[in-house]
């Protein structure tokens, strides 16, 4: 029979199949978006072995440079392979340059490596970051390693159920608060309805002020205890 | 009727049969197969006795989702030449990048507009690209149209597959545009000789009824789409345009099926 | 529902399906489940004379049943003057997978040319159709989908023509059709140019039948055996139509015509 | 052994800052035979003498056509030359298969001076002895450039290396302001007229010794040689039986200068 | 201590200003540096160094692995004494003053008994005679002028450019060996394309600057090359505006980023001069080839520092400049080559591009004339004083 492609036969899932033996997958949802100050990630905390929870607490937002995070979907392996080379690299220009990467640096080492690996990975990522000049900034990159900039980027599994909530509830140039809420709201209807996703939602806001990491739990309905 | 990117490159099934894909995998097991993922739709386009109309829509396809809607899929190389991407979307982006470069190589010695490679050279250079990748066996899984001017200043059409075929036409659609777009634009551009009679209104008016057909009957196309003209004067491209003239009232007639009347 | 959701396309060949996957373990290897061929249909043919060789192909280019362009050329001079080919004496049919046959074209043109500015003279026919084959022969393992026919004339004066296969294996011939029509075709000029299931009327019935014996054919008669020829073909076939180009290969150069044809 | 301590390879710069290596491979164009390149607005011509090694022997190659574009003429070492012409002529079919272009001559010869440039910088190589004159026609006219072989390329309206090519230069810039507006076979007649200011006195261009290359705007480079050339030769120089028949000509004001 | 001090080196801050002082302030450093037993000084630039290859490859190639480029390793050249002394002439050893005969001056890559490396002086001899190109820093973009000497009546007027682009954004004028000069953009083009593939937008000149100088100062370790024989003047307009990524689709928020610092200018125009040696400074203006000591002390008048020459201003002062600095040559023709890069409202639009012909008449025109009233001017200075 014929050999395909990576997605499943819906053509919006990863397939599973495409996983090594025992891989580790980020069946996830995560997301980024800008907001007036910068911009907001937030992930849950599902990884899964098949339908085993091979962790529940997972964090699948990644730090790659000062003000550079990104969140991870796909293969854990790969993904974090790719994150792993990508801080190499923003290190490496921060030091030779006498300047922090942008955003756009980022990105684009990003969707190199993902392009010109394309057959052998499964990562799908949003970059979010901050800087002086830019602001907050959203991309994402898909499967194929294509980059698409977005005021906000939806991504894994869980997405395919929040295209909905999203387009209905977004708004641009929110507050901090608001893009919390927005966050929130919708990475609960993801672990929702979505088997692949669940545990906790981790957020984190990029702003002028640094990185501040947020923690919802589900045994409080998502509540709390937030900023960390 | 295999207009979708992803059955692009396969052995047609009428004449081969089922594809056997064991005939390359006859050294070691295979990974991952390269296939698009994120992918655009038709590309349209038609000359007209000055120059070229081109259009595409602004939708990224994730398989059937509906996932970007501001991809811009028509890229103007110089004031002489535009390209039209159908199909991967991270390979458009590649393509996008080695015109950029090729643009710059262009333009070290001088930015004069008789050394400037017209949309002929530029075809040319785009289907050596495109046949070396396939020979390569790592094709850039697109179908691209380049309109502009060739190095006489008349209109210039032509395509280049991920296979690296070659034609050129009066009027050209890529994917489902060339089952359902190309009759129609036959019939008012049925050869060369048509076009010397085709205004730069006429082939506009043209391609955006294609553009609304392929919108009635594509289900991976949007309502909003990019259009440019390219003639002597130079490019204008419209990247947010939105289909006028829409006809859905008729849905009132229409009940049930077979013999219901309410 | 999944099938609400299948990305595959709508007829459906089992060829185009999402839902397999690899099933073997994976390993480094670069493999793509790519076909890198396809075919354009259309047809060629040539036919040589005591003096002169013609070469016909129709100008259609299909993709299934789609019609990419209706003058799609089939024909090359090889190794004139300049990018017109100025002057050339020998011309390349090719008929299959189109993008090959550029390739295949651009190559012997090369070839050719490059013959030419280090020996300070133009390759001869036989020459340039013995490095055809070799052309072809050495990307036997990845080969170059086509037919290809090689037309010219002769260090003798008389016109030649080559027949070849995809891989290399090629023969000097009378005539020769090949692409989407040859077997249309061939058999229409088997009994029209080399007379075959031709008899001397008169000479008698069984085995005193004296078959007619082939001689060449002036070239007013060979031009319209190719029309012919084409004329039906289209009737026919639906990948060969929209135009005829002819090219007539005398001593004295190329002459090059080009006739409508049916459209449907 | 040496002049110097300075001039035994490419790599060593003297005290004064020269690479005396490249100095003396720009000597080995002086002892090819003359070659001169003119250009107008429609038209570039290059002319040149071919020197047999003996009475008996044929004449060497002195002007190559390279592309249906352009031609070169060279001066120096013939098989250097040969080296360079084949790269050029592959750099002109690759922009040919690759563009669908005629290569700009610009860009041709900025090519083959980048390589001439590597010999004068690295060890283990030597310099190209070989200088060539590049004319022909590209999107932007006719040109004519010059190529030396320490890498350095200029432009020219006219331009004559080889031996005793002084001569010849003092010709083509007394004439320098008639080169554009000339016609083609005015053209050829300057051209063969500068030639003919380089060869010793009692020496003739004759159609053994002359090549002349033309190429112009809608005319493909072409060479010239043996009796394809003899009515230029007789126009350009009728007065060569009688001398002293008319003085108003030009080419006659200058038959009486030599 | 070592790694401190190479980043102070490579500090722009320090790089930019060609004052005096800050000339001093390096020039101590690298003294102390040199403290430092040279031979662990030597091993470590040699081992952060890739060989030059008889092609001219990047150090760094396109695959991400190994693409980052061989810094935070300092500007090596910089720690050599002879590198300093070519800018602040009194040398600090006392020197074996004359190199020929010495048998030192014979081979690129040795350094003679009093720690000069000849072959590198010599190139610069070969600078010394080229003719004067100009580069200055003006507030709103950066301009670029060569003399080119006639040699010959016969070349074409105007065709023969030498000022050459690399990306769209950054101009080199060199002055030297010419082909040299052509090497040298040929390398800067691959490093900016390079940077291009890796980082997918275009390089900064000051990333340019310092690419380039590691690359000549490579030609300067090994007996088996020479060194470049040009003196290159790189000027460039680093966008002032949000650049997308190469290729990227999509636009963000309607309203634009959130979070931006107001008032965090960024870009603006660049100047460098890199050396055979493969030593680089930033300027405000910047001088070399024949006329270069009458070129600085004009550019030296122009107080550049104050950043308040307009791009306008600066073309008539670079022509004024170059027709000056000829002065001493008057017998030879020369023919004025310019070229300019404003901001992206400017009339280049970020672009480096020849100064049209109008501009560059009319600054030749006034240049002519104030050449000619020379001595007048001199008069009226005097009387304002």
């Amino acid at each position: 029979m014929m050999a395909t492609g990576m997605l499943g036969e819906d053509g919006i899932h990863i397939d599973m199949n495409h996983l090594k033996k025992g891989e580790v997958n980020l069946g996830t949802s995560i997301m980024a978006i800008n907001f007036k100050d910068g911009v907001i990630l937030g992930a849950d905390s599902r990884t899964t072995t098949g339908a085993y929870i091979a962790n529940r607490v997972t964090d699948k937002l990644t730090q790659v440079h000062d003000t550079i995070w990104c969140c991870r979907s796909g293969s854990a392996a790969d993904t974090q392979a790719v994150a792993d080379i990508v801080q190499y690299h923003l290190g490496m220009y921060g030091i030779t340059n006498n300047e922090a990467p942008t955003t756009q640096t980022a990105a684009a080492i990003f969707q190199e490596l993902c392009y010109s690996n394309k057959d052998q990975l499964s990562a799908g990522i949003i970059i979010a970051g901050w800087d002086h000049r830019h602001g907050g900034q959203v991309y994402s990159i898909p499967l194929g390693g294509s980059l698409h900039k977005q005021s906000y980027a939806i991504g894994g599994s869980g997405s395919t159920y929040i295209y909905g909530y999203c387009d209905a509830n977004w708004q641009e140039d929110m507050t901090e608060a608001e893009g919390v809420k927005f966050v929130k709201g919708a990475l609960q209807e993801a672990i929702m309805w979505d088997g692949s996703s669940g545990g906790v939602i981790r957020m984190v806001v990029l702003t002028a002020k640094g990185a501040q990491r947020h923690l919802y739990l589900p045994d409080n309905g998502y509540q709390g205890p937030g900023k960390q | 009727m295999n207009h979708l990117p992803q059955a692009w490159g396969r052995p047609r099934d009428d004449v081969y049969g089922a594809y056997d894909n064991s005939h390359f995998q006859t050294n070691g097991p295979t990974t991952h197969t390269q296939s698009p993922i994120v992918t655009g739709t038709s590309v349209v386009a038609a000359k007209f006795k000055d120059g070229v109309v081109i259009a595409a829509d602004n939708l990224a396809s994730y398989g059937s989702l509906a996932r970007f809607t501001d991809v811009k899929r028509l890229r103007k190389f110089n004031s002489l030449s535009v390209v039209g991407f159908g199909g991967d979307v991270s390979d458009m982006q590649y393509l996008d990048r080695l015109l950029n470069s090729l643009d710059i190589r262009e333009n070290y010695s001088s930015t004069d507009p008789e050394n400037a490679l017209n949309a002929k050279n530029l075809h040319t250079y785009l289907a050596k690209v495109m046949y070396k990748r396939r020979s390569d066996f790592n094709p850039l899984w697109n179908h691209l149209l380049i309109a502009g001017l060739d190095g006489e200043g008349k209109p210039f059409l032509a395509s280049a597959d991920l296979l690296g075929t070659t034609f050129s036409s009066p009027t050209l659609a890529t994917g489902f545009g060339a089952h359902l777009a190309q009759p129609i634009m036959r019939r008012v551009i049925p050869d060369e000789a048509a076009v010397a009679g085709v205004s730069k209104e006429d082939a506009i008016k043209l391609v955006k009824e294609s553009m609304k057909v392929l919108f009635y009957r594509d289900a991976r196309s949007m309502d909003q789409y990019s259009i440019a003209v390219i003639t002597k004067e130079g490019v204008e491209l419209k990247e947010n345009e939105k289909l006028e003239n829409q006809s859905w009232e008729f849905a009132e007639r229409i009940r049930g099926y077979g013999t219901q009347v309410n | 529902m999944a099938a609400l959701f299948s990305g595959a396309p709508p007829q459906g060949g089992p060829g185009y399906s999402f839902k397999q996957t690899p099933t073997m373990a994976p390993s480094g290897e670069r493999q793509h489940g790519f076909y890198p061929y396809t075919d354009n249909g259309g047809s060629t043919l040539g036919i040589s004379g005591a003096d002169f060789t013609i070469m016909a192909g129709d100008t259609r280019s299909t993709s299934g049943y789609n019609i990419n362009t209706r003058y799609a050329p089939k024909l090359f001079k090889i190794g004139g003057e300049g990018p017109d080919n100025k002057g050339a004496r020998i011309v390349l049919s090719v008929v299959g997978f189109a993008a090959d046959g550029d390739a295949l074209k651009e190559r012997l043109d090369t070839i050719v040319k490059m013959y030419k500015y280090q020996h300070g003279k133009p390759m001869s026919v036989s020459a340039c159709a013995q490095r055809l084959s070799h052309v072809l022969y050495n990307k036997r393992f990845f080969p170059y989908y086509v037919h290809a026919i090689l037309g010219g004339i002769d260090e003798d004066g008389k016109g030649a023509l080559y027949s070849y296969d995809p891989v290399g294996s090629y023969e000097r011939e009378q005539c020769r059709a090949a692409g989407a029509a040859a077997s249309l075709i061939m058999p229409f000029l088997d009994n029209q140019v080399n007379f075959k299931n031709q008899y001397e009327p008169g000479s008698g019935t069984g085995h005193d039948l004296q078959a007619k014996v082939a001689q060449p054919l002036p070239r007013d008669t060979v031009e319209s055996i190719v029309r012919d020829a084409f004329t039906s073909a289209v009737e026919r076939h639906i990948e060969v139509g929209d135009g005829l180009q002819m090219m007539i290969i005398t001593p004295n150069g190329v002459e090059e015509t080009f006739t409508p044809l049916k459209r449907d | 052994m040496f002049r110097n301590n300075y001039d035994n390879d490419s790599v060593t710069f003297s005290p004064q800052g020269r690479i005396f290596q490249v100095e003396y491979a720009s000597e080995a164009v002086k002892q090819g035979s003359v070659v001169v390149g003119v250009v107008s607005k429609t038209h570039a011509v290059l002319a040149a003498i071919k020197r047999n090694a003996e009475e008996l022997s044929s004449y060497q190659k002195k002007i190559i056509p390279i592309d249906s574009h352009y031609g070169v003429a060279l001066a120096g070492l013939a098989s250097d030359g040969r080296v360079l012409s084949n790269f050029m002529k592959q750099q002109s079919l690759a922009s040919r298969l690759t563009y669908d272009r005629a290569i700009p001559l610009s860009e041709i010869t900025l090519r083959i001076a980048d390589r001439a440039q590597t010999n004068t910088q690295q060890y283990g190589k030597r310099p190209y002895g070989v200088g060539l004159l590049i004319a022909g026609v590209d999107a932007k006219g006719p040109h004519l450039f010059e190529f030396q072989p320490s890498g350095v390329t200029h432009e020219m309206i006219a331009c004559g290396i080889g031996a005793r090519s002084q001569m010849a230069r003092t010709y083509l810039e007394r004439h320098l302001d008639d080169f554009e507006s000339c016609g083609r076979e005015e053209l050829i007649k300057h051209a063969l007229r500068a030639l003919k200011e380089s060869l010793s006195q009692d020496k003739e261009l004759t159609v053994d010794n002359t090549s002349v290359g033309v190429g112009g705007i809608g005319e493909n480079f072409a060479l010239f040689e043996g009796q394809d050339i003899a009515e230029w030769l007789d126009a350009t120089f009728e007065n060569r039986e009688a001398q002293d028949d008319d003085d108003e000509e030009e080419g006659d004001a200058m038959e009486t200068d030599s | 201590m070592f790694a401190n001090c190479s980043r102070q080196l490579i500090n722009p801050a320090l790089a930019d200003a060609p004052s005096r002082r800050s000339a001093r302030r390096l020039e101590r450093l690298i003294w102390e540096m040199c403290e430092i037993d040279p031979k662990r000084i030597h091993v470590e630039w040699e081992a952060a160094l890739p060989a030059p290859r008889p092609e001219q490859t990047a150090p760094n190639s396109t695959s991400l692995a190994a693409s980052t480029h061989p810094t935070p390793t300092p500007h090596p050249t910089c720690l050599l004494p002879e590198a300093v002394e070519l800018h602040s002439p009194p040398p600090r050893h006392p020197a074996i003053m004359t190199s020929i005969g010495t048998g030192y001056d014979l081979s690129n890559s040795v350094f003679s008994p009093d720690g000069r490396n000849f072959q590198v002086e010599y190139a610069v001899k070969a600078v010394e005679n080229g003719g004067t190109a100009v580069g200055i820093r003006c507030k709103d973009g950066v301009v670029l002028a060569l003399e080119k000497l006639i040699t010959s009546k016969l070349l074409k007027p105007g065709a023969n450019k030498r000022i050459a682009s690399v990306d769209r954004n950054i101009g080199v004028v060199s002055s030297g060996l010419l082909p040299d000069g052509r090497h040298f953009v040929s390398r800067a083009r691959d490093e900016a394309a390079n940077w291009r593939s890796l980082y997918k937008g275009p390089i900064p000149t000051s990333a340019l600057a310092n690419r380039m100088g590691s690359y000549v100062q490579l030609y300067t370790l090994y007996s088996s090359v020479r060194p470049f024989g040009v003196t290159a003047i790189v000027g460039g307009w680093d966008s002032e505006a949000e650049l997308p990524v190469d290729g990227q689709v999509g636009s963000g928020p309607k309203v634009g980023s959130g979070g931006k610092s107001e008032g965090d200018k960024k870009g603006g125009p660049f100047l460098y001069m890199i050396e055979p040696s493969g030593l680089y400074w930033g300027y405000y203006g910047a001088a070399t080839g024949k006329g270069r000591q009458i070129a600085k002390s004009e550019l030296e008048k122009l107080n550049l520092t104050e950043g308040s020459l307009s791009l306008e201003e600066g073309v008539k002062a670079a022509a004024r400049i170059i027709y000056i600095a000829h002065d001493d040559n008057k017998d030879k023709e020369f023919e004025l080559e310019m070229t300019w890069i404003s901001s992206l409202s400017g009339p280049t639009k970020g672009r480096h591009e020849p100064v049209p012909k109008e501009l560059q008449e009319e600054a030749e025109k006034l240049a002519k004339k104030a050449l000619e009233g020379d001595d007048d001017d001199e008069e009226d200075e005097k009387m304002e004083e």
